[in-house]
């Protein structure tokens, strides 16, 4: 069991969860291309675990199974107010952007939609708050059981590229590569969620620690996020070869290497960045306050940035601010 | 699913065997069980069947009644209802109570309700069980059972009655009453029956004819008729006379055999 | 075993009168009807509260976190407070009509299917081992095959419930109609039995144990896929257990989880009370009740 | 019914001898041998033609695009890439494990359940309905459970296999023994078999039938719960079927979808045909056999 | 499980019934099927049972064997071990060849393997059945079934033997030959029979004693020492005048109750 080895010292194991996917695109490069493995040193043995969604990987944290996972907005949020602050701590950023309403040619505005269904990926999860939101500045009322003037059917995303080519939904806010796969079925973007956020920045990934592990082993986290800008600089400097090791480790678990068309489709709507962005965060949450889906949560120590800039100094990039 | 043909013109036959052959299992397991058996029953009339333990009387009677194929020969049935047969075990329907399965076959017939009850009523007095109508089979003993049987198959109301030890479970007093009851059923509904048993006074008591099986194979090997004018009874001297005959006969068979 | 005594009333005159003895198996029964509820009550009573203290206990112990492991209290109270929202129970109304509505419809396809297949030799060679392997597919598989064929409608949701239970009905069906007693179908032909008759008098009924026993695991099936496949279709204005559920492990939200847990294992006990019931009655008549068990 | 003719073999010499007879059986049987293989074998290939043919019309008729529904035709080529890739065999393999380990785990556990529950009174009362009440629940709801207690580990696959089979399995055997014939339970009391022998000379055997038909079910549900397990955590980057079939999913693949249903109907088909193997084996001996289908 | 009491002393009493009540059902579907029967059994005493159909006898044998208890009064063995008892029913366990059917009590009683076989086939010469072990009972006929179970019963080598119309689906002379089986094997064994049965004559032919049950409820009313002399056969004059009037004894018996 790493998290409970001993002081900073010795040999402790880093127990590392991430998805198989595009927006997890430095976990997957880090992975395979060895970053990690360079940053932690040999006495630290890493773990890779690969999970298809967020809860699974959340209730491993909870368990103690593991120390620290790449993982979206919305189960860092669950996470941090279900441990009422206790369990998690989000130490580094790791990708922005990639997120999208797709609809049906003939939409062609807001005006477009009254009447008509839309997909999200969960109820009250990023993507259906940030729709929900749009709506609402635009003047159209949603409500949580799918009434109002646009109906919102959360459902899975993979079910959503089905309904969609069926005639079943007439668009969807979603994250890549399903914005890339609605696009390729005959969808247009009607709205890339980049352009409703100051300076286009909005967090899709985050790197996500348990705050035992923070405690017990804080020089093993710093040498993970270190590792973590290693492989940001990796991916953003050589895009080709990162691209290819997404495809291949895709390829390992599911037995087919993705497409790598739809991997560069989506890449330029994603930026991988080290900072998670809180403001974003913060502002999803409030808007999901504002349209009735949540009650409000105090994020505070939600965020201990200070390793990233540490490591950001280091390299003499310009720091985040932690909130 | 039957092995019956039926000729309505042959009104001098009941039941017609022709060589009729059953082999039971494949290769070296085979059991001929019977082997060219022919016998002619005309009808009305009441045939018994005795042979040693094995020797395949059920066997036949389950040819006859068309639940399983001869192996070689042919079997003729008059008329085209097929026979009613009582089995050799109860074979009552468990989750059914005793009136219900008596009620069975009336039911398969289609008659009404009403008349399906006063049936019902009169058989259980019949087989003098007239009481225990709303019992279910677990709860009676053998000798009831059996006699829940006779009543179902009585029920049936076929010309032809195929019967396998019926009252072979019973004291020798019910067995009387309902020897008395089977002869005054035959008398009047004009029955052509076929009945296997082991006891031989009680074939010279019913029969019109006795026929003896062979054991492995079953061929017949003796048949007599028994001409002791009716009504009969069961320790009448001619009774025994002919019992005696066929047990001599019957001895001599399973001794050859060995058993 | 044979050494010890058993004379349950211990009568000194042998000669006890008919009335008599009726009259003491009477009282008997009259005797041990509050004592046969009783025991029928306290092993349950017993299991549920060692089921409770010892998750107490575990949770005593630290052993994992309250966010992880929540403790009998915080979920007693957090279904306390589900049991009291409309949330419970528009869930439960939306889901057990489902439940019920695919269930029938799976008990319909399931019957014949089975009846089919289990006397026609064609018919068996040609699909009844498909049956089994049916019944193997993960419901997640129908999905898009559901979605084609019903798009966003409750008919999807009925679909993968009947694909998912009618199969394991149908296995039941046949098991039962594969055992039938030869001599009882016999005796059935003989009565004069064929065809749909046969069916009726003597296999339906001869298979109706085996059948029942089918039908229990096809609820079991039925009621798995629905938890699947209300995420398929999250209609407007209506909730339901199985998207309540998923929301709740979304939500990493362990009280409620454990509280759905709950009302769903209630849900169960409820439905195989009715199973129970209709089992011991087609057993009291058969003759095979209280060998063992109860 | 009485009206056709069925001589199977009009023999003129009535007097046929009992070798005669036995040669006839032998060669009868011979002679079938082959025709009743091809009996057991074309209604197969029919009903596979059938399907084939329906789903190619179907996609002729352009009903839906080829994304959402590929033909048979880029399907089975799909399958050719596939079964000629190392993926399908290397999670073919640790998915097999996988399921015999599980199953193995689910028997033992369901048995034991099992004819511990069917015997004991106060156990029934106790826990005798939550057998059924815990098969309905789905895995997804164990998934914390089992990460709780076994972490990122095959263990923790396995306990969510065991939960979702054991209670069907153990149902199997609460059916079975019930309906153990009392008579055969009271001659093998009376030959002298009590406790542990009273289950193996007769319990276990008399309820044998219904045991098998508890455990086919129990795979049925073993299955399932792997392929849903096997998305709790890939481990190892181990890929199995269950990953496979979720991310064809998720990559809304179609062709590959389709192509791991028919892996799966494939191993379905397979373990149907242990079972049936099994069960036409006890039916021969209990004199079962042949009575309607096969 | 069992409804007996041991009493190792009383050497005099193999079997002892005490005002023994077996009462069916609850309520108003209650049956008295015994009511107050009391009967002592002396080691080595052949006694057998004779009453009309659903009297008590199969009830009696049951609770005798201890798989049911008494509704009243009491049941003593001497002796440990429990009888055996053979069924109305053959009772054959359909998943067992005829074989290991009747090598399960051996088995039970943790014989050796090759003894086992040994006795089996001695057993199965007995009942003459010896080609038939690898059948399976399906594949019987019902007399055949019969003798296996009958086979198998002998197998469990008890001092107390309870029999149930153990030759009731058997021919006269399969029936005679097992009738010298058994009075040979009661002798070399020191048996203690309880033998049910409806043929007076087989009754009269094996007994020491003959007890005779009326029906519902069930009493003893009539019990009688046979002195006929040992060997006897079916047909002496002897064990005819025993029969006669045991028969003349139930026929009243059965008329006074009717049915
Ligand atoms: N289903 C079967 N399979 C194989 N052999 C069978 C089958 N039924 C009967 N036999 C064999 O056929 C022979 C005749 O059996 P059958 O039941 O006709 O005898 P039976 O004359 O009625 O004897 P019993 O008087 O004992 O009832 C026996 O040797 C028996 O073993
Ligand atoms: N399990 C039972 N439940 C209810 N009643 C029963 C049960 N077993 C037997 N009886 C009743 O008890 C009475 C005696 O039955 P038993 O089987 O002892 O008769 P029997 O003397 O053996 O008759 P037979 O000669 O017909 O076998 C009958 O009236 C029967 O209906
Ligand atoms: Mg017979
Ligand atoms: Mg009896």
């Amino acid at each position: 069991d790493g998290g409970d080895a001993g002081g900073g010292s010795g040999p402790v194991t880093l127990r590392l969860g991430y998805f198989p996917n595009i927006t997890h695109a430095p976990a997957v490069v880090g992975v395979e291309k060895g970053i990690f493995a360079e940053k932690l040193g040999s006495d630290v043995t890493l773990e890779p675990k690969t999970f298809n969604a967020g809860p699974a990987a959340i209730e491993a944290v909870f368990s103690g199974a593991l120390d620290a996972t790449y993982i979206g907005p919305n189960p860092t949020v669950n996470a941090f107010s279900k441990s009422h602050g206790e369990a998690v701590r989000v130490v580094s950023g790791a990708a922005s952007g990639g997120v999208a309403l797709v609809v049906k040619p003939g939409i062609t505005g807001a005006p477009d939609l009254r009447g008509k269904k839309i997909a999200t990926p969960q109820l009250g999860n990023t993507q259906d708050v940030a729709v929900r939101y749009w709506l609402k500045q635009q003047g159209l009322t949603t409500t949580k059981e799918g009434g109002g003037d646009v109906t919102i059917v959360p459902q899975e995303n993979a079910q959503t590229v089905e309904t969609f080519a069926s005639g079943a939904i007439d668009g969807a806010w979603v994250p890549e590569p399903f914005v890339s796969r609605l696009v390729n079925g005959g969808g247009r973007v009607l709205v890339d969620e980049r352009d409703l956020w100051p300076g286009g920045k909005f967090v899709i990934t985050n790197l996500l620690v348990s705050t035992k592990f923070l405690k017990a082993h804080p020089d093993v986290v710093r040498r993970l996020v270190e590792g973590q800008v290693a492989a940001n600089d990796f991916v953003n400097s050589r895009p080709d070869e990162s691209q290819q090791a997404i495809a291949d480790a895709i390829g390992k678990i599911t037995g087919k290497p993705l497409d790598l068309k739809l991997i560069k489709q989506a890449w330029p709507t994603l930026e991988f960045t080290n900072d998670p962005i809180p403001t974003s965060l913060k502002a999803g949450l409030d808007h999901a306050v504002e349209v009735g889906l949540t009650d409000p949560v105090d994020l505070d120590g939600l965020y201990d940035l200070s390793y990233l800039n540490e490591a950001l100094r280091a390299q003499g990039k310009p720091e985040v601010v932690q909130p | 699913m039957t092995s019956t043909t039926t000729t309505p013109a042959s009104a001098t036959k009941a039941v017609a065997l022709a060589g009729v052959t059953k082999v039971y299992g494949r290769g070296t397991n085979a059991v001929l069980a019977l082997d060219g058996v022919s016998l002619d029953v005309a009808p009305g009339e009441f045939v018994c069947l005795v042979g040693a333990s094995g020797c395949g009387k059920s066997t036949l009677l389950n040819l006859v009644a068309g639940l399983d194929r001869p192996s070689g020969g042919r079997i003729t049935l008059a008329g085209d209802a097929s026979p009613g047969l009582m089995f050799q075990e109860p074979a009552l329907f468990p989750w059914l109570t005793v009136e219900a399965n008596v009620e069975t076959p009336l039911k398969l017939r289609g008659l009404p309700r009403a008349q399906r009850r006063e049936r019902v009523a009169e058989l259980l007095r019949t087989v003098h069980l007239a009481d225990f109508g709303r019992k279910r089979p677990h709860e009676l003993s053998g000798g009831m059972r059996q006699r829940v049987a006779l009543a179902r198959t009585l029920a049936l109301d076929t010309p032809v009655l195929l019967m396998d030890e019926p009252f072979g479970a019973l004291d020798a007093m019910t067995r009387d009453i309902l020897h008395d009851e089977l002869e005054r059923i035959w008398t009047e509904r004009k029955l052509t029956v076929l009945f296997v048993t082991h006891n031989v006074r009680e074939a010279a008591r019913l029969a019109d004819r006795i026929v003896l099986l062979s054991s492995r194979p079953g061929r017949i090997i003796y048949s007599t008729r028994v001409d002791v004018p009716r009504p009969r009874r069961l320790d009448a001297p001619e009774v025994a006379a002919v019992a005696a005959e066929v047990t001599d006969r019957l001895r001599t068979e399973v001794g050859r055999h060995g058993q | 075993m044979a050494s010890d005594t058993l004379a349950p009333a211990t009568r000194t005159d042998a000669e006890i009168s008919g009335l008599d003895a009726l009259e003491i198996a009477g009282r008997e029964k009259e005797a041990s009807r509050g004592a046969r509820l009783w025991a029928g009550t306290w092993p349950k009573l017993a299991a549920l509260a060692l089921a409770l203290a010892l998750w107490q206990v575990v949770v005593w112990t630290g052993w994992k976190d309250p966010w992880a492991l929540p403790g009998p209290g915080p979920v007693l109270a957090d279904l306390g407070r589900y049991v009291t929202s409309a949330a419970l129970w528009d869930g439960l109304a939306t889901t057990a009509r489902r439940a019920v509505v695919g269930f029938a419809a799976a008990v319909a396809v399931g019957l014949l299917l089975g009846l089919a297949v289990a006397r026609s030799r064609v018919l068996r060679a040609a699909i009844g081992s498909m049956i089994t392997a049916l019944q193997t597919m993960p419901s997640i598989a129908w999905f898009p095959l559901a979605i084609l064929l019903f798009q966003l409608s409750e008919q999807a949701i009925f679909f993968v419930v009947v694909l998912g239970a009618a199969p394991s009905i149908a296995n039941g069906v046949i098991h039962g109609v594969d055992y039938v007693p030869p001599l009882l179908l016999r005796a059935g032909r003989n009565l004069g039995a064929r065809g749909v008759n046969l069916y009726r008098y003597v296999i339906a009924p001869a298979a109706l144990p085996a059948i029942v026993a089918g039908l229990k695991q096809g609820w079991a099936f039925a009621w798995r896929s629905l938890m699947a496949g209300e995420l398929l279709v999250v209609i407007a204005a209506r909730t339901s257990i199985g998207a309540q559920l998923t929301y709740a492990r979304d939500f990493s939200d362990a009280e409620r989880l454990m509280a759905i847990m709950i009302v769903i294992l209630v849900v169960g006990l409820l439905v195989d009370a009715a199973f129970g019931a209709a089992d011991r009655a087609i057993r009291r008549r058969w003759g095979v009740l209280d060998q063992g068990g109860q």
